[in-house]
């Protein structure tokens, strides 16, 4: 651990980086994001495999980017949010520091977006076992079992917008729910706000989703939002060829098209 | 309340071609094409194009002629008119519509009586044994038609050249088929 | 009034749900979905969650709901039509097996919905609630009631308290009149308690962390501080989550709701963690960036509402650390601005 | 390897050297040809001539019979028999409602799973790709190649070959060392069934084509059904008469001139039931390019019954 | 009891399924009233939001249709539509948001037959599936009871 | 507080048979917002626009809802009605209760309900109209023609008459197209080279055409007015400056066995070659994929013989970047080629032939001088069969349409044939003749009457060849459909003129539209004859349909008064239903986010970036801007855009949005 912490002060020292963003020990077992802009705050950094947090969106927050130049500890869900980030003109290669935190402890630098896109190659972008399963049990209910158990869920939101914070790619200034001439996302939380709104968080995100959990982590009613945007990578990934921030150039599954894109409900 | 387009018209003739075979009578331009390539028009006294125009003037005495025609009992199927139709009008599936229509009204012409007693002999063949027995299926012919001398002389050459069975062949469901038979409507109104 | 003690075996309990519910009450208490416990209408005592520490939302739900419609209108060609939500129309509620921390939060509440113009909705609410209260067995280190004035066997706010003091039997306080005239709905399962009982044996031990007074004026102090502001808000995203489990955060919104001919004024939670909670129609934001948003949550609860109105804003509940995504632990960050010299 | 069979009757009757040497050239490549357990007749230009339900309703009947055998792959040699049980085949899978009377007036369980193949379908699946090194003795003659009507029309169902000049045929007979020439009467009509009921039309149709093939040079008329070969065989001194000329070149089944490529002999191919002799000029004998070892060279093909 | 008659919203690009309309009106083919036209450039500018709006203000069937592939007035404007339903539909079968009450069709200018096909099978489909209950009990008009405020 | 005026149309009895007219102005004219309804019997007419315009004044109305047809009709009638009565015309809605209501449902109180809501949408999306004003553009101006037929000719010509500059690009080596190969005319017998050559001469001299030749457009980027092109200038191997065009590369080249386009496979080439001899530009080109040089490095006679040395075997291709205000396409047809008709044998018989094939074998300067002799033995052919509608009108196995111009050709060429071979019997085989034209019927009956030419009614079915004759196996239709069958010597097939092989990818590439069988559509098929859906391109020609010369050029000259009317302005007024960014006070500026995910679907490159500077010069904000020149209003970025950031005149989210409800809640 050690290392990591040396390299973050020399980081630092060398002024390559203003700020390092990586984890810390918080409260209750807890794992936080931190912000290391001094050898002291250095000395704080810390990783473990409980470091699971996407700390990819603290780029794009203003207040971290007034630091200037900035260095970032990225587990694959990072990377990947930094790749579709960039797709989206929101991180310029050569901005960030990438220091990629292994599994097994080890670090690899990442010099720039190339070698991440050669990377994630590698990698299992997959989503995980036992969300898939969920996403099957649900697919195998009756649309009317599939509407209602959405209801339970979607009644206990209370429009914190925990999941919108929490989500890289929810960087909008002014979310679609925030626009309101006309108010096209009723801002209330009853039944068809809370609806709307996750339906259309979810269509927004489809082709985006890195995958990375930090909605349904993030959200304080425990409602399985992760799923939504799950269930659409493998369709997107069949029927278009895309998967999410994969590359820093990538064109985005829904601003594209193939004239023999293939479905079977059109008449 | 909402009226879809239908028919309040009783249908004409084309309108029942169109249904029973899909065959748009009013499709046909009159290029010709059929008449130009079919084997048998030189025998018919209407080839096949006009066949197409005369229904499509939906004149009552036009179908008459045609339902008594030697025309629709000459077609031998052999598909080349619907081959080389531009407008793919089935022509060959019209003359089996004619052909069956003209033989349910009993206005087939006199000329006919070969081909329709061939083609019964045959019919009856299977229904009696379930295949075709070739031998019988002449012998049955020979007796509707009375042309107790055609091909007399070859029978026998083709009897030595094993291509003559002297006994029918029965299937084992051959009752099944004479089943299938009483089933068709025609067989139930007795015009089979 | 003087506050009246009996005894209420916990086999009783059923019944005491059945009676409320007979009599038309529509009782409100902790329930377990998954993960999370939520502050909802109850039919039986098993629906309820006793053994929770807390539930994940506060009782504040009961008086000041997550969406509440204050006016109906029509849209005519003559004019618009409005039609008021009648106030009478609200139910006598019992809110059950909530904690004291929920109770005294509507101290707060009262507080900023009372002052003129007075806040009617939650007012005519708010009276017509009773609060039946649990006291704490047990604490986790999120808690910190006893640094804000408040503690495990706190009774401010409730109109009855239980505190179980044995495997069987559930101490009963008796607080105010409408706990008074509540309880004569179950005088029958009520016995008299013997003197002598120590309810302190049976609460949770919270510790004291910091002086809430101290805090109070070094937050009060410490509006330009911006470094100590931005270390500390660093990690916050801006979402909503600790002001919507708040017992205490009273901001909202109205938004109408309509079609051509109809519509309703909606008025919703809001929160000041949110960019555009202040977001001027000129485009200027005066707190544009997250530090100044975290400031305003602390300084309107430490330092603006003790005086204006001469009360803390904050019940020590520990809710909004428990909810947040990113771990901003308030606890720690009072606790951080106590130490500043 | 097995394989569905339905002979039709004429293969029974007029056309046994068909049946014949379609079985000795399965055989040849150790193809089981599995007849269909107690077929019907497919019910021919009568039955549709005279009435629908009953024209798809036989064929439909043929078809249950396979399916219930488990049959998947039906070879239907005789070309009127496989242009109908397509069509019915067709037109049953065009639409549900007819499928379901059907299958109540034959009483079976209709699918419409199995596939029908004509003869020339049937051998480039199962045979093609051997045949060649099993070719003994190349048919080393010019050969008109004969599809009649039935087999490549109406190509919107049958989806075989091409309709005008079709080829898959005269690549077989190249395949076993035969010159296919090319000429205009390829799928011209024969008169097909009129050949009892209007044998000078059919001498007239059929004179026309053997008149072509002959100006062409053909030593021989390959055809791939029987009603094609009755006509041009068996009506041969009417075609004569009509055409007032003397053509005696003979009319084999491409089963027939396979099984003479394999070297199988003239009399297990059914040569000698032909009604104009198979008299096949000799023929200097050639190399043969993947012959392992050396064969024994039959110096003469004058073939008699 | 009177008949059910459903209310449904036909969202159509201006070039070719308007138009389709048009010359379905021209030719004086006859269809049900129940679907009712909003007319838009292309199939490219319906956001899926729109169709949402359409089931929570009480409609119980909609209808999207613009131009063929290849045909469309801009060029890809329907291309892009038509992945944006393939996504769209997903989500919503996923939601068990009934996707049998949205039909997207492909209506040519010249189909003017097709258009008053479109609309009556779809009619008769929502007719035979009956009212959408389901986001009835969450339209807006819910909001709306008269006797005053429902909270939560 | 909306003052809306809500006018229902009778038109005449087509809506009011089964629309309660009064009715629905009755009742509309109640909604919230509606100052003034009335009905009236023909609110198209005269009377009934002054009624409008006079409701206007009268009302002060600020929108108007005229319920009528559709508005893909009257709605430019109805609004510019509103203009002249002082009301921004976009202030005009119109509701179709005819089309969509009165004409397809019964008479009932459902119907009249139907018109109602469509009514009331109106009446609320009108609300949330906008006063816009037209947008305007500048003008750049010089013209693109692409394609140098007789119709890219006409058309550069009259342009560059009107004083305007014109840059030309042909694909082949030379200009002339179509017209070139053709032998004489009709109905005229002129010499198609001797009325042609002098107009490519004239092109080629002119001051203000610029010629490419050997040339294909690539990138189409802009928009009306400002047209930017890529055009791609292949290499010819030759330095056009110093050849003389003498010729001698082309007699000395040893490659000589190249079928020739030119003739239509019926002579050879040079691989150096100029295309015809009165080519424009009269200069060589060396066709790399038949040299010897180019395929085994070794040859380059041409270079040793060329006198001044223009031979540049390195050459690369050129790309040239050009700024046009307008785009002319004229570039032609194509024929079909027969094979599709193997009945007919055409490729297996050298004496079946195509129309094209004729002319050159009748053209003076084709590969027989103009003497009528057949391939396969170059003997003169006694009896020659011409058959129409090769292809023609034909949904089995060609094409559906009636290719037009064969009817004439096919009868110029019995009638050429006849001229030349006295002794000759033509026959003609044809379903319909259709020769409306200024003196074409004549010309038809001159070749029946005077040349004695065999008109056969009826299509034929097959051609085979035996004995050296080809047996062409017709019918006679006038005869009761009798099948005849004749003996010919030589079979001209008239084949169907189809879109050229690019034209579907130039289409994408200047952005047009283009029809199923690929020829490139008109914005409206009576009204709009030479413009495309895409502002600033025209057709001329045969792109866009079957044409004979007379009607390509009529075409050319018409897209040319296109052209020059909108050059004859500084600049030019376009309709403003465009897409825009929003734009907000600093420190937000708009709510775009720069994702420019927008930018993809755009399908005409309108979606720019803007950078939004401080005053330090930093950029602080990139921000998606469309250029309303480019944009054509499709909308597909409104829909994709997360933030709704970007909204669409006309069809905004705002109208679109209160119409929903409208509709739905009655």
């Amino acid at each position: 651990m050690s290392e990591l912490i040396k390299k973050v002060k020399a980081l630092l020292n060398d002024k390559t980086i203003n700020v390092f963003v990586g984890y810390e020990k918080g409260s209750a077992d807890r794992i936080r994001a931190c912000f290391a802009r001094n050898e002291a705050q250095a000395n704080k950094v810390f990783f473990d495999a409980s470091c699971t947090q996407n700390l990819a969106g603290y780029l794009l927050k203003h207040e971290v980017k007034h630091f200037g130049k900035l260095g970032i500890l990225a587990n694959v869900a990072a990377l990947r949010s930094i790749m579709q980030l960039a797709s989206e003109f929101q991180i310029k290669d050569g901005e960030v520091y990438v220091l990629f935190a292994n599994p097994d402890g080890t670090f690899v630098e990442f010099n720039d977006f190339h070698s991440i896109e050669a990377y994630l190659q590698t990698t299992d972008t997959g989503i995980k076992a036992e969300e898939q399963e969920r996403i099957a049990s649900l697919e195998a209910m009756s649309n009317n079992e599939r509407w209602l158990f959405w209801n339970k869920e979607f009644e206990k939101c209370i429009k914190c917008y925990a999941c919108r914070a929490a989500c890289p790619m929810c960087y909008c200034h002014r979310c679609t729910t925030d626009v309101n001439q006309p108010q096209w996302i009723p801002v209330a939380s009853h039944e068809r706000g809370n609806l709307d709104y996750h339906l259309m968080r979810a269509m927004h995100l489809a082709g985006r989703c890195v995958n990375c959990g930090e909605c349904a982590t993030a959200c304080p009613m425990d409602i399985p939002l992760n799923l939504l945007t799950y269930q659409l990578i493998s369709p997107i990934k069949e029927t278009f060829g895309a998967t999410a921030g994969m590359k820093a150039d990538a064109t985005y599954a829904l601003s594209t098209y193939k004239p023999d894109d293939k479905e079977n409900f059109i008449i | 309340m909402s009226a879809s387009h239908e028919h309040i018209h009783p249908l004409t003739l084309n309108d029942e071609i169109r249904r029973d075979t899909g065959v748009i009578i009013n499709k046909c331009y009159q290029c010709g094409k059929c008449s130009a390539g079919c084997p048998v028009a030189t025998e018919m006294e209407y080839p096949p194009s006009l066949v197409m125009r005369m229904l499509q003037t939906e004149d009552p005495l036009h179908v008459e002629k045609l339902l008594k025609s030697m025309t629709i009992w000459l077609c031998v199927s052999c598909e080349m008119c619907l081959t080389r139709c531009p407008m793919e009008i089935d022509i060959p599936s019209l003359m089996d519509y004619m052909r069956q229509k003209s033989y349910r009204a009993k206005k087939t012409n006199p000329q006919a009586k070969k081909i329709i007693a061939f083609h019964k002999s045959f019919l009856d063949s299977i229904n009696y044994t379930g295949r075709l027995y070739e031998m019988g299926l002449i012998v049955d012919y020979k007796m509707r038609t009375g042309a107790m001398m055609q091909d007399v002389a070859i029978a026998p050459k083709m009897f030595v050249k094993g291509k003559l069975n002297p006994v029918p062949e029965f299937i084992k469901g051959r009752k099944k088929i004479a089943a299938i038979f009483n089933k068709i409507q025609d067989k139930k109104e007795g015009k089979l | 009034m003087e506050k009246e003690l009996k005894i209420l075996k916990y086999s009783d309990l059923p019944k005491l749900i059945e009676r409320f519910r007979s009599q038309g009450f529509p009782v409100l208490a902790p329930v377990r979905k998954g993960k999370v416990v939520e502050i909802e209408q109850v039919q039986t005592i098993d629906e309820i969650a006793l053994d929770v520490l807390l539930s994940t939302q506060s009782a504040k739900k009961a008086a000041f709901p997550k969406v509440e419609k204050v006016l109906d209108y029509t849209l005519a060609k003559s004019g618009v039509t409005q039609q008021p939500v009648d106030l009478d129309s609200f139910q006598e509620t019992i809110l059950f097996g909530v904690r004291p921390c929920d109770a005294s939060g509507f101290k707060s509440l009262d507080a900023i919905f009372g002052e003129e113009p007075k806040d009617q909705f939650y007012l005519q609410k708010k009276a017509k609630s009773t609060i039946i209260s649990f006291s704490c067995p047990v604490a986790d280190e999120y808690c910190f009631c006893t640094s804000v004035g408040g503690g495990p066997g706190n009774t401010t706010g409730s109109d009855l308290q239980f505190t179980g003091i044995s495997k069987d039997e559930i101490l009963v306080e008796i607080l105010t009149e409408k706990g008074t005239k509540l309880s004569a709905l179950f005088a029958d399962l009520l016995s008299v308690a013997g003197s002598g009982i120590d309810k302190s044996k049976f609460l949770a031990d919270v510790k004291v962390v910091f002086d809430v007074d101290g805090v109070v004026k070094k937050t009060t102090a410490s509006f330009n501080n911006a470094a100590l502001w931005l270390d500390q808000s660093l990690r916050c995203i801006g979402c909503g989550a600790c002001a919507f489990v708040c017992p205490t955060c009273a901001c909202f919104d109205f938004q109408d709701e309509q079609n051509t001919k109809k519509g309703v004024r909606l008025r919703l939670w809001d929160s000041c963690g949110f960019s555009l909670f202040t977001l001027h129609t000129s485009g200027h934001n005066p707190r544009e960036v997250q530090s100044q948003r975290w400031r305003q949550r602390i300084l309107h609860k430490f330092a603006y509402m003790p005086e204006q109105l001469h009360v803390v804003g904050c019940e020590g509940c520990g809710r909004c650390s428990r909810a947040c995504p990113v771990d901003m632990n308030i606890k720690e960050h009072l606790t951080s601005i106590g130490a500043i010299v | 390897m097995k394989v569905g069979f339905y002979p039709g009757c004429s293969m029974k009757g007029g056309a046994r050297e068909y049946q014949e040497s379609v079985s000795a050239l399965a055989k040849v490549f150790d193809i089981e040809l599995v007849e269909i357990p107690d077929w019907n007749c497919c019910g021919a230009t009568a039955a549709h001539n005279l009435n629908k339900e009953l024209s798809l309703s036989l064929p439909a009947r043929i078809m249950a019979l396979a399916e219930r055998e488990g049959i998947s792959d039906i070879v239907v040699p005789c070309a009127a028999c496989y242009n109908r049980l397509s069509i019915v085949k067709h037109e049953l899978e065009a639409d549900k409602s007819l499928s379901t009377r059907v299958a109540s007036i034959i009483d079976l369980k209709y699918e419409g799973t199995t596939q029908i193949l004509n003869i020339i379908q049937f051998i480039d699946k199962y045979i093609t790709d051997r045949l060649e090194e099993k070719v003994v003795k190349p048919f080393d003659y010019k050969a008109a190649c004969y599809y009649g009507c039935l087999l490549v029309r109406p190509h919107s169902i049958l989806k075989f070959d091409r309709v005008e000049d079709p080829q898959s045929m005269d690549v077989l007979v190249k395949k076993a060392g035969g010159d296919a020439i090319d000429w205009a009467y390829k799928t011209e009509c024969c008169g097909a069934g009129m050949s009892v009921s209007r044998t000078d039309t059919v001498a007239r149709l059929s004179g026309n084509i053997m008149k072509d093939a002959v100006d062409r040079a053909a030593e021989v008329v390959v055809v791939a059904c029987p009603m094609c070969h009755s006509n041009l065989d068996m009506r041969r001194p009417e075609i004569n008469k009509f055409l007032n000329e003397k053509i005696d070149i003979p009319i084999l089944y491409i089963s027939q001139v396979l099984g003479l490529a394999v070297g199988l002999d003239a009399k297990t191919l059914g040569l000698n039931r032909h009604m104009t002799e198979v008299n096949l000029p000799v023929k200097p004998v050639r190399e043969i390019p993947v012959a392992k070892e050396p064969k024994k060279v039959v110096n003469t093909q004058k073939l008699e019954a | 009891m009177q008949e059910f008659e459903p209310k449904i919203v036909a969202f159509v690009c201006n070039w070719c399924t308007y138009a389709g309309a048009d010359l379905t009106g021209t030719s004086r083919i006859k269809y049900s009233a129940n679907v009712k036209i909003i007319r838009f450039p292309c199939t490219g500018r319906i956001d899926f939001m729109i169709l949402m709006k359409a089931f929570e203000n009480g409609a119980d069937g909609i209808i999207v249709s613009g131009c063929h592939p290849n045909d469309c007035h801009y060029s890809t404007g329907n291309f892009h539509a038509r992945r944006r339903w393939i996504v769209f539909r997903n989500l919503l079968n996923f939601t068990g948001i009934d996707t049998e009450r949205i039909q997207f069709s492909w209506v040519s200018a010249a189909e003017g037959f097709k258009w008053a096909d479109v609309v009556n099978n779809t009619v008769k489909k929502i007719k035979e599936i009956g009212p959408y209950e389901n986001y009835k009990k969450i339209a807006v008009s819910t909001l709306f009871n008269e006797e005053g405020a429902s909270n939560e | 507080m909306s003052r809306i005026g809500v006018f229902v149309c009778h038109c005449g009895e087509n809506i009011s048979a089964t629309v309660n007219c009064e009715k629905v102005a009755k009742i509309t004219g109640e909604l919230k917002g509606v100052e003034f309804s009335t009905d009236y019997k023909y609110m198209c007419s005269d009377p009934g626009q002054t009624l409008l315009k006079e409701a206007i004044k009268e009302h002060k109305l600020d929108g108007v809802v005229v319920a009528a047809c559709s508005p893909r009709m009257h709605e430019p009638t109805f609004r510019k009605a509103c203009a002249e009565a002082g009301l921004n015309p976009f202030l005009c809605e119109m509701s179709n209760i005819r089309e969509h209501c009165s004409w397809v449902h019964p008479k009932d109180d459902l119907t009249t309900e139907k018109a109602q809501d469509l009514v009331r949408v109106m009446v609320e999306k009108v609300k949330k109209n906008k006063a816009l004003n037209s947008i305007k553009v500048p003008v750049t101006k010089t013209a693109l023609v692409i394609g140098g037929g007789i119709a890219g000719i006409q058309a550069a010509l009259d342009i560059a008459n009107c004083g305007h500059k014109v840059i030309m690009v042909e694909k082949q080596p030379s200009i002339g197209g179509h017209m070139s190969q053709l032998s004489e005319t009709f109905p005229t017998l002129d010499c198609s080279q001797c009325i042609l050559t002098p107009r490519m001469v004239e092109v080629a001299q002119h001051p203000n055409i610029t010629l490419h030749t050997y040339s294909e457009v690539e990138v189409v980027d802009g928009f009306i007015g400002n047209f930017k092109v890529k055009i791609r200038k292949k290499s010819k191997s030759l330095d056009e400056h110093l050849c003389t065009g003498c010729g001698l590369c082309t007699t000395k080249c040893p490659q000589k066995k190249i079928p020739n386009e030119f003739e239509r496979g019926l002579g050879f080439r040079p691989a150096i070659y100029v295309p015809f001899p009165q080519a424009v530009p009269n200069k060589p080109v060396i066709d790399r994929e038949n040299c010897t040089y180019y395929i085994k490095g070794k040859c380059k006679v041409c270079e040793i013989v060329c006198p001044t040395k223009a031979i540049r075997f390195d050459q690369e291709d050129e790309i040239v970047e050009v700024a046009v205000g307008a785009i002319v396409l004229a570039t032609g047809f194509d024929v079909l080629q027969p094979d599709f008709f193997p009945e007919y044998g055409y490729g297996k018989y050298k004496d079946v032939i195509d129309g094209l094939q004729f002319e050159r074998l009748a053209s003076a300067s084709g590969p027989t001088q103009g003497q009528i002799r057949r391939p396969s033995d170059g003997k003169e052919p006694k009896k020659i069969v011409f058959v129409a509608c090769a292809g023609s009108r034909d949904p089995a196995k060609g094409i559906e349409y009636c290719s037009k111009i064969c009817c004439m050709y096919t009868a110029k060429h019995a009638m050429l044939y006849k001229h030349k071979v006295h002794d000759g019997t033509p026959y003609v085989f044809y379903m319909d003749i259709r020769a409306g034209g200024k003196m074409y019927e004549e010309f038809v009956r001159r070749t029946i009457v005077e040349d004695g030419t065999h008109y056969v009614r009826g299509r034929v079915s097959t051609i085979y060849e035996k004995n050296g004759k080809l047996i062409v196996r017709g019918a006679d239709t006038l005869m009761g459909g009798i099948p005849i069958e004749i003996e010919a010597d030589m079979v001209v097939l008239a084949t169907a003129g189809v879109a050229n092989k690019g034209a579907e990818e130039l289409a994408q590439t200047v952005h047009v539209s283009y029809d199923s069988y690929k020829f490139f559509a008109e914005a409206h098929p009576k009204l709009k004859p030479v413009e495309t859906n895409t502002a600033g391109i025209f057709l001329a020609g045969a792109c866009q349909a079957p044409k004979d010369i007379p009607e390509s050029v009529a075409a050319a000259s018409g897209a040319a008064v296109k052209v020059a009317a909108l050059f004859s302005n500084d600049e030019l007024t376009r309709d403003p239903l465009v897409a825009l960014v929003n734009r907000q006070p600093a420190p937000v500026f708009s709510t775009c986010v720069g994702c420019f995910l927008c930018q993809s679907v755009c399908p005409y490159q309108a979606i720019e970036r803007e950078e939004i500077k401080n005053r330090n010069g930093e950029v602080i904000k990139t921000l998606a801007r469309v250029n309303e020149g480019l944009c054509q209003g499709c909308g597909t970025c409104v829909a994709l855009c997360r933030t709704k950031a970007i909204d669409i005149h006309g069809y905004s989210n705002q109208q679109v949005y209160t119409e929903i409800m409208a509709l739905l809640n009655d």
